[in-house]
């Protein structure tokens, strides 16, 4: 509570219209968002992503270097342009950091359990996923957004995320839709993307990973789904489950075209 | 150890124009971990940037400098090519250096 | 599944193979993904969204946009639910209402402490008092709501009638059902009915 | 400079030697000796002008905050500070409502511009102030930055 007139109990003239100084907050907010661009601490995380992905680790002493991304191996640039898609040695459609977890697997020798520990910042732990998706985004910076729906299993995902993109559940009836179906709107001064119009998902989706200021650490779209479903009054969305997935892909077709901006700097 | 400071040093006309980003928690030592214990203060309280072995920036930090601190600021007397060094301290001794090289206008 | 792999096995031959679920399986396969997708986590929450009542079924398969039928039987069952505070009294205190609206806790999975209320969280999506510069947008803006709509028995029921339950009036509205789902308690209910029409509310000012 | 000091140097800067002294008090750890203890625990404006040396400021229009009036979110609010005085030697940055007042304090050289960036945490909506050291005297701008409350009430 940081409304003082509140917490003195004292009565308040009020403006006689809120609308000027709505603009004004407005503008203000712009200003803030502006003035933090000038340094995005992402950088921080890529060059910690590149060097745990060059690092060799795991029961095999290898590193990440030889990961296929979908590009075949060892290519990461332009690889998060395209991700996620239809991976055949696994039978599924993998994000980037479901792919990191078959890597770590696969090249590194870890067990699943192990390479999807943690895979989220806290207070005095950092994460490598979040790193290493910072390095592999900014790998595809520039590049325009062309993730594929091809595929039967791709086209599966998109379905089924549509799907669930309407589901409304939970104690206070919340679905993705609740928030994202309409163009120009805001939770407090947040503005909330309509995910299904090319040129809001575009802004969207090309954005994360991203430095999150009030989280002080890199966030990823894993994350972001999670915190979501967080605030949606759900429980735990499992790390790179197919929920998650199947919503990257649906919010993809809108997105594609779209060019990659991550790691990108928000609230 | 600590990770590397990302240092960006331009010519801007006749003066350097430094922008640095330094990875450090800034704990305040006023947080709670999930488990409710304090998270001690661990933070930055020195920084001193050097150029050609002259000090051309010092400062001294608190706690509620943010987290991954920046700091931007420009001085005289340098040329593309030459060196910009940073160094921070922190409250626990520990110290990092790191150093870019001056790019063209 | 035989659709899907015969298509799979044209895709090698014919670039662009539509293949494409019937709404019905992709519904399905939805459901079934849904479920697999919070294993680790607080497993009677998980049992409680897998679990959609009769408006959540009904939103989600329209959309949020039901046929006239469809939303005359929602409102209709929903108008139903509506339980008024044992008091009679519907118009509670303002400031508490204003602290309501303001308090985005409760109901989350880090939200553990057994003791506390859940809030509101107008603000999230409504305008109330101008001296709050942070709000939302997704609701219409509650502004001067006593002044414009005038301070009647029938706008006071109304009010708390809308906090309990917005499905009675308007199916599938993205607004909770504040009372029939046990976010707030009746009694919460009427602060928050205060901030909106008590002419001492700086809502109102 | 005592004699005991001058044999220590004298006899080199290996670590162990270099680790003694600091232990013996002869020589502080530079994060403990630069570091304005007194200054950094203030909790208020006058107070912490006084531990920085100063016996009090004038409000001047020379130095100038450049920062948004609004915050998004108090844990980054990016600051700057000029000063129009001349020979600027120290520009500070404090926020009121902060369990200690003082975030930074900036020693400027001769050739360095009276000018600098950085991002501070602001526990709620607050005065800052940018104290600023120039030809011996102190100078000061204030302004309020308000901050929001986010999404959800994160």
């Amino acid at each position: 509570m940081r409304i003082p007139w509140l917490v003195a109990g004292a009565v308040i003239t009020a403006l006689s219209s809120a609308a000027p100084a709505q603009d004004n907050t407005q503008k203000e907010i712009e200003r803030y968002r502006q003035l933090l661009q000038e340094g995005n601490p992402a950088d921080l995380y890529e060059a910690r992503g590149e060097e745990i992905w060059k690092q060799k680790r795991g029961p095999k002493n290898a590193s990440l270097e030889q990961c296929d991304l979908g590009l075949g191996p060892g290519v990461v640039k332009g690889a998060f342009a395209q991700l996620p898609r239809y991976f055949a040695d696994t039978d599924r459609v993998q994000d980037t950091e479901s792919r990191l977890v078959t890597c770590m697997v696969t090249l590194q020798g870890f067990k699943p359990e192990e390479a999807m520990k943690d895979p989220f910042a806290v207070p005095g732990r950092h994460s490598d996923m979040e790193a290493l998706t910072s390095y592999i985004a900014a790998e595809s910076k520039g590049m325009k957004l062309e993730v594929p729906i091809r595929h039967p299993k791709e086209v599966e995902a998109f379905q089924i995320g549509e799907q669930l993109f309407y589901r409304r559940a939970g104690p206070n009836d919340f679905g993705c839709v609740s928030c994202h179906s309409e163009s120009g709107k805001r939770i407090r001064l947040q503005d909330l993307p309509r995910l299904t119009e090319p040129k809001e998902a575009q802004k969207i989706f090309t954005t994360w990973p991203a430095y999150r200021v009030s989280q002080g650490t890199v966030r990823t779209m894993q994350h972001r789904l999670y915190d979501c479903y967080w605030q949606m009054r759900h429980p735990q969305l499992d790390f790179t489950s197919e929920t998650a997935i199947a919503l990257m892909v649906f919010m993809a077709k809108y997105a594609n075209g779209g060019s990659v901006e991550a790691p990108a700097l928000k609230r | 150890m600590a990770d590397p400071m990302r240092i960006r040093a331009n010519m801007t006309g006749d003066k350097v124009e430094v922008k640095a980003l330094m990875a450090h928690e800034m704990e305040t030592g006023q947080r709670k971990d999930a488990k409710g214990n304090v998270i001690p203060a661990h933070f930055i309280q020195n920084v001193t940037v050097t150029h050609n072995g002259k000090t051309v920036l010092s400062a001294q930090w608190g706690p509620s400098i943010s987290k991954n601190p920046f700091l931007h600021f420009r001085f005289k007397g340098g040329k593309a090519g030459e060196k910009v060094t940073i160094t921070w301290t922190d409250n626990k001794g520990e110290k990092r250096t790191d150093e870019a090289t001056i790019a063209g206008g | 599944m035989k659709i899907l792999l015969t298509c799979a096995a044209a895709a090698m031959l014919l670039a662009g193979c539509a293949a494409r679920l019937s709404d019905d399986e992709a519904q399905r396969r939805a459901e079934e993904v849904f479920r697999g997708s919070f294993t680790k986590g607080n497993q009677k929450m998980a049992a409680a969204v897998f679990q959609q009542d009769e408006v959540q079924t009904l939103c989600t398969k329209y959309r949020d946009a039901p046929p006239k039928e469809i939303a005359d039987r929602i409102e209709k069952s929903q108008a139903a639910t509506i339980a008024y505070p044992a008091s009679g009294k519907l118009m509670g205190d303002w400031r508490e209402g204003e602290k309501l609206a303001q308090d985005g806790w409760g109901m989350r999975f880090t939200d553990t402490d057994p003791k506390r209320l859940n809030g509101g969280a107008c603000y999230n999506c409504h305008q109330l008092a101008p001296q709050e510069l942070s709000y939302g947008t997704l609701g219409p803006s509650l502004y001067r709501f006593g002044r414009l709509r005038g301070m009647n028995e029938t706008t006071l029921r109304y009010t708390y009638g809308k906090i309990y339950n917005p499905e009675a009036f308007n199916a599938c509205s993205a607004m909770p059902r504040f009372g029939h789902n046990k976010v707030l308690t009746p009694e919460q209910i009427t602060h928050l009915v205060a901030l909106l029409l008590d002419p001492a509310s700086p809502v109102n000012k | 400079m005592d004699a005991t000091r001058r044999e220590l140097l004298k006899a080199g800067s290996g670590a162990s030697i270099l680790a003694l002294a600091v232990a013996a008090g002869w020589i502080k750890p530079a994060h403990a000796a630069d570091w304005n203890k007194a200054a950094f625990d203030s909790k208020a404006f006058a107070d912490t002008v006084k531990a920085l040396g100063g016996g009090g400021s004038t409000e001047s229009a020379q130095v100038r905050i450049n920062a948004p009036d609004i915050a998004e979110n108090g844990a980054v609010v990016p600051i700057s500070v000029e000063s129009g005085l001349p020979r600027t030697q120290t520009i500070a940055i404090m926020v009121e409502k902060n369990p200690t007042m003082l975030s930074a304090s900036f020693d400027i050289p001769e050739n360095t511009d009276a000018f600098v960036t950085t991002r501070v945490k602001m526990a709620e909506t607050s005065k800052v102030y940018a104290l600023v050291k120039a030809d011996g005297k102190y100078f000061h701008a204030v302004k309020e930055i308000k901050v929001t409350i986010g999404g959800c009430g994160g």
